[in-house]
């Protein structure tokens, strides 16, 4: 299935691009981050939760469709 | 008397002005069951980190999702603290040092309510809602800011 | 950057505007140590009393006694907290429903610490303050206002 | 010894004035305040507190010459 993938902060540094659409194959979201750190070597070293359909979700979720976010540390206020 | 509109987005792009935050007190002067209003506002330092000093934060959020956090934050807060009202402003883009990026407002009838209140909703805004900030040295190098 | 000036007054005739408060945010913009503020502001309720609502409060003062009360709360929360600024402004006379009677300000480059030092004030100045509120209904009576 | 005493809030209800200075013969706060109850009927059902030379005082305190004040419940804020 196509996924949309968007970074945030610190990540568009690695990325240098805020959102992109993906062909995904696998169920859960520990191989789409396999995916994402073949692609961008150096996402691995760096802290981030992921967010699909704006929730937190862990590793071990699975994909559904909906979007799919990367956020590092926040730093609001 | 109760100020709890649907969902809106508590963005504003770039930084937070005091005529703003005067003008936001002065329209609470008509609700007459208020007595004691809690301001929180938070304002850009200019702090040194290796001999370079930081001169502006440049925000940018997760919007849908930041605006959904806010909106639970504030359901979660009127349901847990006898609140007349309660406003909440972030500012996105760039915020100079010394420039308020955010301003949180809270209203009660009685003054425990709102020193309780405005610490929850401060606390959990920092701790749950995805906004990112990229702080602009004076040479233009960066840095990532990160809540403690 | 410490903000210790020699005693002087924190009453000011009549109400305390919103576009004093705006002003008073306006100066802190060029101190750029500063992270947080926290702000408290009493206002005068319409408070229905028997059937009768409050139009206003009239306060009065031992006003010595007070600039002396208020002078040491301000150097205790100085000693107690890291507070770069901190502000204090009391009505005396009339204060109309829905009008400003106190205004506490306090900065500090982090916001734990103005969480506590403004409640920590507020409560002081309830508690030590000699500041009495005469409040006045709409038909002219009156009662004497006693803080809780 | 002559001294000066201010009255507050509620209490110039009773008294009608704000201050006045009274000659008085005793020692003792408590003394100071059986005089003004003699003058002031209503007063001693009243709460209040005594300051002398701006300190809160109790009532047998020692009258010191300096100026006294009655203050009832404070109502700051």
């Amino acid at each position: 299935m196509n996924i949309t993938i968007k970074y945030f902060g610190q990540l568009t540094d690695i990325t240098h691009l805020e959102e992109e659409t993906l062909e995904f194959g696998g169920t859960y979201v520990y191989e789409l981050l396999e995916t994402l750190y073949r692609k961008y070597n150096t996402l691995k070293t760096k802290n981030f939760q992921v967010a699909q359909n704006q929730e937190l979700v862990n590793e071990n979720t699975k994909i559904t469709g909906h979007e799919i976010a990367l956020l590092p540390p926040f730093a609001g206020g | 008397m109760k100020d709890k509109k649907p969902m809106k987005s508590v963005f504003k792009e770039g930084a937070i002005t005091s005529e703003f935050i005067g003008n936001s007190i002065y329209k609470h002067q008509t609700k007459t069951s208020i007595g004691a209003h809690n301001i929180f506002l938070g304002q850009v330092r200019a702090d040194e980190i290796n001999g370079k000093t930081v001169s502006a934060i440049e925000y940018t959020a997760y919007e849908d999702m930041a605006n959904q956090k806010f909106h639970e934050i504030r359901e979660s807060a009127f349901e847990k603290f006898d609140l007349t009202c309660m406003h909440i402003y972030h500012s996105l883009g760039t915020v100079k040092a010394g420039e308020i990026c955010l301003f949180v407002f809270v209203s009660s009838p009685r003054r425990k309510v709102v020193f309780e209140a405005l610490e929850y909703i401060v606390e959990a805004i920092k701790a749950d809602v995805p906004v990112f900030g990229k702080e602009i040295f004076e040479d233009e190098s960066h840095q990532w800011k990160v809540n403690s």
